[in-house]
């Protein structure tokens, strides 16, 4: 579905990315593993067209990218839960959801079944996001992202310091997911959940992936994640 | 007594004219993070549209069409034309290339419509007074600007809490990249708003030509008060820009009623006068200073 | 022989702008109707706008000066007029001012080489005074801008008027809300009101004085200055019932003025103002002057100064003549906005409010030679 | 660097020679018109301190030019008069009002400042305006000294030993000191205060984090390029021999903004260059059709969009800005 | 542990909210005298907010901050530089028209009693310029001196970020993510000369690199949502269960 070929990136000045290659077949699920400070988000962001693609090549069900405005990748069929939520403050819970509900690809998310995958959206739908907790932020910017019924799903950072409860219930929703056959990139520092669920894991390091497997070979060597995640 | 009355109608029906102004200005301002010097001319714009519209047609309606039409389509232009490739400089060259299309509009009005003052007449169904206090006649042609006025409040807040559009508005407000990360084209928004700003000038326009004479001009006597409006209410908050108006609307017209009164009691005339003339047309600046000065960023200022 | 050039500094941009439109025009019909010859002396008119600022009349001037021109006018505001005609004069220029008539230069400091062909400006209002009084007008509230013309309007109006005056108001000259001055004339319930407000101010005021319904109460005396033929057609109704003095208006009955209105309305397809009038006037007394010195002015000013004073061309306002300090000595009329026969708002005479009238200033001019 | 101080060198020597072309052309007119651009280019350098290196885009400098030239205007017009301002006889001398000019002006810049210096950004731009405002209504409403129209000046300040009255010494004067401020304004940029003001422009953030206090350099900064728009002011009084609340208008700024802009932002000699372009542009439109405005309108917007870095950092290429 | 150390820079139940979101949480902590005190944590944890709120760019809504001993918590920001206080940007924070000799002579001028001098030409002034280029040559900038910001790498940005924190003549270094966005020879580089400094200074070091903050660090404090959950040395950080489940991720 998504293919990244080489890809250079960074801001401005200071290169973070240098030539990374990254592969997401439909229905699956991929992850990006790494440090802080690897390239993840950078990641995103440049397959997002918020940075600009400084080399390399981008291509989403065989439609290049490349300089390509992000409202315009978006509604290819891209949704994007940011790094660090970025809920809209100033509109309410039910509001952030429906500003850019969109349905383009026939997907079947609206605002009922998100209201059902998160009950407590449902309580609170009328309060202003800004004074949500961070887990129910957290929550909306999933929904949000659901309801523009995207054909790849991007989560990055999306337990990033969540009570646990919170992250369980993410991690079901996820499952949910994948189970539906959602195409997901998943970003995350929880290996112990992500083994259960992602197909092909992507090891970043200094703004290149330096080794791609599935969750059975992660487990087989250890030593990979002693290297990469210095755990 | 009847004196404060009509003072306080006077202010209104001011206030809602530096409403229709600013409401548009301040969205530009605080979404797109542009200031706007032209935002008068499409005022100007609007009346003459107007003007033209009746001097043709003799219909108000169809006035009122033009105006908005005529309005909006040249801040459209604009805004393709220049606007859009002012949203990422600083003030400075948005402050100068604005007050370019300012003199150009002028002159260019000029050209279009000639120099002799075009002549709107008041509405057979506005014109005349009515009692709004036993013994105090107030003209109708006000009491609809005023109603007008509110309508357009009233019609802006539907619009910017109720609808689609007015969510993403305030969603940009809040963080365009997010917006335009999930879908949204962030740049149609602010075409969008960028010409409903001007729209509302039109409109203003249209109402004000009966009452007021339809100049050269006309845009920057107001301009510079609507830019004290939504400083004083607050950059981009439309809550601000009606509480701005109404300040500064009502300060204007009981300073110019009340301010000559008092001085000619503390002052000998041969002072007074000249004194009151200047404190009266500051009066709307010495408010702004001190707003600012106890609220740097305005009263009601848009969270961000 | 080359053409005079004649400096032609006037208000074009602005809102007063259509008063310049109108006096350029007038000056141009004179000099069409001469096949570019005033005087039978091929003149060049160099047209510059100077936005109502007196430093870029100024400006304009001194560049004209320097470029030759010898012979000035055009210019409309006397707070422009007050900043250009020293410094032309000073050069040795003549200033043959066709409306503005700034009290500065008709006293003691009037000047050989200054005409003032439309007014003085104390004239427009100390007549408008007299009218008051005959039309009855006991208390009155007079307003006008800030700015030397209306000094001198209100100054001229004070010097003649008998009754009491309630209240003297200063406005701003581009004023565009009178809903305050509004407030207070009501208050003071006046019989009558006297203001000098040219172009935009002057239809805002009426404008909204009408829709205040003071007008069925209150009696309007104003120069027509403060309600011209385009100003009037800009305030519709709002104008009906003004009481206005004038020196001219196109119902002027003589062969001057008569084939000027027909020629002007043919030429420009509009009824001429008084601006357009003393303007065309202007023209004419240039085109004399010229004729007596076959066009060198900078060799014979003396004669071309002399020939000014004569006076000697047909003017539109029938008899001209110029006072001890070459302001104008003219009669002066009362009319009053009204509906004509086809229902169209129009002037109609009233009255000769003062024959061979002159201004308070002229006794004090001590013209050297 | 080199080919930069040839351009000021040719600037230079071009407004000492103007004298003698207007000589030669027998176009006394060529002077006046050079008065007028240095005296422009004198306010604009003065407002290029504030903007160009200190960041903080005063939309109020008009202001500090009329009040310059009322200064000159009022004394002059009570000595007219023969009467005392506030018991102080007076004086015609440059020596004395010059100076006064620019002291007024200083401590009226002093007060705008501190009070607008608390915001920043629109609201400072706004401010300025705010306070610009007042004064020209304030000016407006003098009906003593002429209200709307203004007063005229009747005579030039004297200055010894020289006939100002002539206006080619006048000329030269206003060249002098236009020099002497551009060249004051060139140490002060590249003195250590310079550079600390410099510094709040391009990073506010790291220069507080170093220690630099915001206050304190701003409003000196403020404070200075009042006095030399003021002392602008008080030449263009006594060149126009009037002065008029026209003179601090809203627009005024305005064009004093352009000038800066049209020269090149940020280098002190650059200004110069845009109050000639600016003023020659004007000029010539005006002359050329009535409807100027219907050219200098895109002419402005043409060089904001596609001529960032204004006309002299385009001779003198690469980096100008210092 | 603590006990052992003499304090320099010592804050005391530090709070500050943004709004609805806290991102200091009753934080305190303790950075003795020459010592390197690493901060770790999450992404939004609240790093740089309590950096600025040492270096005085925040105000924190309640708390302390303690300089030997001397509470300067609401001292106003440009005057911390005075007391030794000295910050380097997590996104640099340069000024890109001047050089690099230029942006330390800021900061060496900005000690010096000549700072409002209106008078002599700042750049041809040795007392100013010797220290700057001095300075450039302890981060191994010297031969780019007169390069414009600009057209410095990323890298050396970083560096120059440094030089002009060492110039501050500070006894307090605030580093925020100094390797932030450098290549793997250039943390290197950087890490050398942050080893070189140890000792000198007494420093607080962002840093998401685990291997330099091990490597360097003599204590280690970890902060998840505004809160030090833990402090210690290197290896009782590594071992540390909550530390893991809250930033390493349990492996
Ligand atoms: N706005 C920015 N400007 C400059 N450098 C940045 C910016 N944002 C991030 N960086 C740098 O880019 C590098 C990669 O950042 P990125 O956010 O991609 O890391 P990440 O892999 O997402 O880590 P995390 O797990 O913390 O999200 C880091 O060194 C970071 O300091
Ligand atoms: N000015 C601000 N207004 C509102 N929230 C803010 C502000 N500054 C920071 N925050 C929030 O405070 C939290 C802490 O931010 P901070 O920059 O301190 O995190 P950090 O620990 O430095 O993260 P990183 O490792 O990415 O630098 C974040 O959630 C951030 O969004
Ligand atoms: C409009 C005109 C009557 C103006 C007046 N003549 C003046 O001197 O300003
Ligand atoms: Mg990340
Ligand atoms: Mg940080």
């Amino acid at each position: 579905m998504l293919q990244a070929q080489d890809v250079q990136s960074g801001y401005g000045a200071s290169k973070v990315l240098f030539g990374l290659n990254l592969e997401i077949p439909s229905h699956q699920v991929v992850s990006l593993l790494g440090r802080n400070g690897m390239g993840k988000t950078t990641t995103v962001r440049t397959l997002m067209g918020m940075l600009p693609v400084q080399g390399g090549q981008v291509t989403f069900e065989g439609k290049v990218l490349n300089g390509l405005r992000p409202h315009h990748i978006a509604r290819l069929g891209v949704g994007l839960v940011p790094e660090g939520r970025h809920v809209f403050g100033s509109l309410s819970v039910q509001e952030n959801l429906v500003a850019t509900e969109r349905n383009d690809h026939h997907g079947h998310w609206n605002l009922e079944r998100v209201f059902t995958l998160f009950p407590r959206l449902k309580e609170r739908r009328t309060q202003s996001a800004r004074t949500l907790s961070g887990g129910e932020q957290q929550m909306l910017a999933i929904g949000r992202a659901l309801l523009t019924n995207p054909l790849l799903l991007i989560l990055d950072e999306a337990t990033e310091g969540l009570a646990p409860v919170i992250r369980q219930e993410i991690w079901a929703c996820l499952n949910q997911l994948k189970s539906e056959g959602q195409t997901i990139l998943l970003i995350d520092k929880n290996l112990k959940e992500m083994r259960h669920l992602v197909d092909q894991h992507n090891m970043i390091e200094k703004g290149r992936v330096v080794w791609t497997g599935s969750s059975q070979e992660l487990l087989e060597q250890p030593e990979l994640v002693n290297q990469y995640l210095g755990v | 007594m009847y004196m404060l009355v009509e003072q306080a109608m006077n202010g209104l029906q001011y206030s809602a004219l530096l409403f229709l102004l600013s409401a548009g200005l301040t969205l530009i301002f605080g979404i797109m993070n542009v200031v706007n010097l032209a935002h008068g001319s499409f005022y100007m714009v609007g009346a003459f549209c107007a003007a033209a519209a009746v001097a043709a047609t003799g219909s108000f309606l169809v006035a009122i069409l033009a105006a908005l039409v005529g309005a909006a389509l040249y801040g459209f232009i604009v805004e393709r034309l220049i606007i859009s490739r002012l949203y990422h400089r600083d003030h400075l060259d948005q402050v100068l290339a604005t007050l370019g299309i300012l003199l150009f509009t002028n002159a260019l009005v000029t050209v279009v419509f000639g120099r002799s003052p075009p002549f709107v007449a008041i509405p057979p169904l506005l014109s005349g007074s009515v009692p709004i206090l036993p013994g105090l006649n107030y003209p109708i042609m006000r009491l609809a600007f005023i109603a007008a006025g509110v309508f357009v409040a009233i019609g802006l807040w539907l619009l910017i809490s109720r609808t689609k559009v007015g969510m993403l508005v305030r969603a940009g407000a809040d963080d365009s990249e997010t917006v335009e990360a999930l879908g949204v084209n962030i740049r149609r928004l602010f075409m969008l708003v960028f010409t409903l700003g001007a729209l509302l000038c039109g409109f203003a326009g249209v109402m004000a030509a009966p009452l007021l004479a339809v100049e050269i001009g006309m845009g920057e006597k107001v301009l510079i008060t609507t830019f004290v409006v939504i400083v004083v209410g607050g950059v981009g908050s439309v809550r601000g820009a009606l509480l701005g108006s109404l300040l500064v609307g009502m300060t204007d017209s009981f300073g110019r009623a009340y301010i000559p009164i008092w001085m000619s009691q503390l002052l000998p005339p041969q002072y007074s006068d000249s004194i009151s003339s200047s404190l009266v047309s500051a009066s709307i600046y010495i408010l702004m200073a001190v707003v600012l000065l106890v609220k740097p960023r305005g009263l009601i200022p848009a969270q961000r | 022989q080359e053409p005079v050039k004649i400096g032609f500094i006037t208000t074009l941009s602005t809102p007063a702008g259509y008063i310049g439109e109108d006096e350029r025009d007038g000056f141009a019909l004179a000099v069409k109707q001469g096949a570019g010859k005033l005087g039978g002396v091929p003149v060049d008119m160099i047209i510059e706008d100077d936005g109502l600022k007196p430093g870029s009349g100024k400006q304009s001037a001194e560049k004209m000066l320097q470029d030759g021109v010898r012979v000035f006018t055009g210019i409309n505001f006397s707070n422009v007029l007050v900043a250009v005609a020293p410094s032309v004069v000073k050069d040795g220029g003549f200033y043959i001012s066709l409306n503005a008539g700034a009290s500065n230069f008709a006293g003691k400091a009037c000047n050989p080489n200054f005409f003032s062909v439309a007014m003085q400006n104390d004239s427009y209002s100390d007549t408008a005074a007299i009218a008051a009084n005959e039309l009855g007008v006991k208390k009155i509230v007079i307003m006008a801008p800030a700015y030397q013309a209306g000094r001198d309007a209100l100054h001229g109006f004070k010097s003649a008027y008998k009754g009491e005056i309630l209240a003297e108001i200063y406005t701003k000259l581009d004023q565009s809300d009178f809903s305050v001055e509004l407030a207070r004339i009501r208050s003071l319930q006046p019989d009558g009101v006297f203001e000098f407000l040219p172009g935009g101010a002057g239809i805002n005021f009426a404008k909204q004085f009408a829709n205040s319904g003071l007008n069925k109460t209150v009696k309007m005396v104003t120069p027509l200055y403060s309600m011209d033929d385009r100003m009037l057609a800009a305030s519709g109704d709002a104008g009906e019932g003004y009481y206005l003095s004038t020196q001219w208006t196109a119902e002027q009955d003589n062969a001057a003025s008569k084939q000027f209105v027909a020629a002007f309305e043919k030429e420009y397809k509009r009824r001429p103002t008084v601006y357009a009038a003393t303007s065309y006037d202007t023209a004419r007394l240039i085109g004399s002057a010229l004729k007596a010195v076959k066009g060198d002015v900078k060799g014979k000013p003396d004669a071309f100064r002399a020939a000014l004073r004569k006076a000697d061309f047909e003017s539109v306002r029938g008899k001209f003549k110029f006072g001890p300090n070459q302001y104008p000595i003219q009669d002066w009329y009362l009319v009053q906005v009204a509906r004509n026969a086809e229902g169209k708002l129009d002037y109609k005479p009233i009255s000769v409010i003062a024959k061979d009238h002159t201004d308070p200033y002229a006794p004090l001019c001590k013209m050297e030679k | 660097m080199n080919r930069k101080y040839f351009i000021v060198g040719v600037i230079f020597l071009i407004l000492l020679l103007v004298p003698f072309i207007a000589d030669v052309t027998s176009n006394s007119f060529i002077t006046n018109m050079a008065t007028r651009f240095v005296i422009y280019a004198l306010a604009a350098v003065s407002l290029d301190l504030v903007l160009g290196y200190g960041a903080m885009i005063s939309f109020g400098h008009a202001a500090f030019f009329g009040i310059g030239g009322y200064v000159v205007a009022i004394i002059g017009f009570h000595m007219d008069m023969g009467d005392t301002i506030l018991g102080w006889a007076g004086s015609n001398s440059a020596l004395i009002v010059w100076p006064l000019a620019m002291l007024v002006a200083a401590v009226i810049g002093l007060a705008m400042g501190f009070l607008s210096l608390r915001t920043s950004g629109v609201q400072f731009i706004m401010i300025t305006l705010a306070f610009a405002q007042m004064l020209y209504f304030v000016l407006v409403g003098l009906v003593i000294y002429g209200g709307d129209d203004g007063l005229s000046v009747s005579v030039r300040n004297a200055i010894p030993g020289l006939d100002v009255e002539n206006s080619t010494v006048f000329y030269y004067v206003c060249l002098a000191l236009m020099a002497v401020w551009v060249w004051i304004c060139r140490r002060i940029v590249n003195s250590p205060f310079g550079m600390a003001l410099r510094g709040f422009k391009q990073n506010e953030r790291r220069n507080i984090n170093l220690g630099y206090a915001p206050m304190r350099y701003k409003l000196t900064a403020f404070v200075i390029s009042a006095a030399g728009t003021g002392l602008a002011g008080a030449l263009w009084a006594n060149y126009a021999l009037y002065a008029s609340p026209d003179m601090a208008a809203w627009l005024k700024s305005g064009e004093f903004m352009a000038m800066i802009v049209l020269g090149g932002m940020g280098s002190i000699f650059g200004p110069i260059l845009g109050a000639a372009v600016y003023l020659g542009l004007e000029q010539t439109l005006t002359a050329w059709t009535e409807n100027w405005m219907l050219f200098l309108g895109p002419i402005l917007v043409l060089v904001i969009l596609y001529a960032k870095r204004g006309l002299f950092g385009w001779l003198a290429g690469s980096r100008s800005n210092d | 542990m603590t006990d052992m150390i003499t304090p320099k820079l010592e804050i005391r139940n530090l709070n500050k909210a943004f709004g609805a979101l806290i991102a200091t949480n009753n934080a305190s902590l303790v950075v003795g005298q020459g010592e390197l005190h690493a901060l770790i944590g999450p992404n939004g944890a609240g790093k740089t907010t309590l950096i600025s709120q040492i270096s005085g760019e925040l105000m924190p809504d309640s708390g302390t901050v303690l300089l030997d001993g001397r509470d300067i918590t609401r001292l106003p920001a440009y005057r911390r530089a005075e007391v030794g206080l000295a910050r380097s940007f997590q996104i640099s924070q340069l000024y890109n028209e001047f050089t690099a000799e230029d942006n330390v002579a800021m900061a060496v001028q900005a000690q010096s009693s000549k700072r409002y001098n209106l008078w002599r030409n700042a750049r041809k002034d040795p007392e100013l310029r010797e220290p700057a280029k001095l300075a450039l040559a302890k981060v191994g900038l010297s031969d780019r001196g007169n390069e414009k910001v600009a057209s410095l790498a990323h890298g050396e940005k970083r560096q120059l970020e440094l030089a002009i924190a060492l110039s501050l003549n500070a006894s307090v270094l605030l580093l925020d993510e100094p390797m932030a966005g450098l290549g793997a020879e250039e943390s290197m580089l950087m890490k050398d000369i942050l080893q070189g400094l140890k000792g000198q200074y007494a420093m607080l070091l962002v840093e998401h690199d685990m291997d330099i903050v091990f490597a360097l660090a003599d204590r280690v404090t970890v902060l998840v949502y505004g809160k030090p959950i833990f402090t210690g040395v290197p290896d009782e950080v590594r071992e540390h269960s909550a530390v893991r489940e809250a930033y390493l991720g349990e492996g």
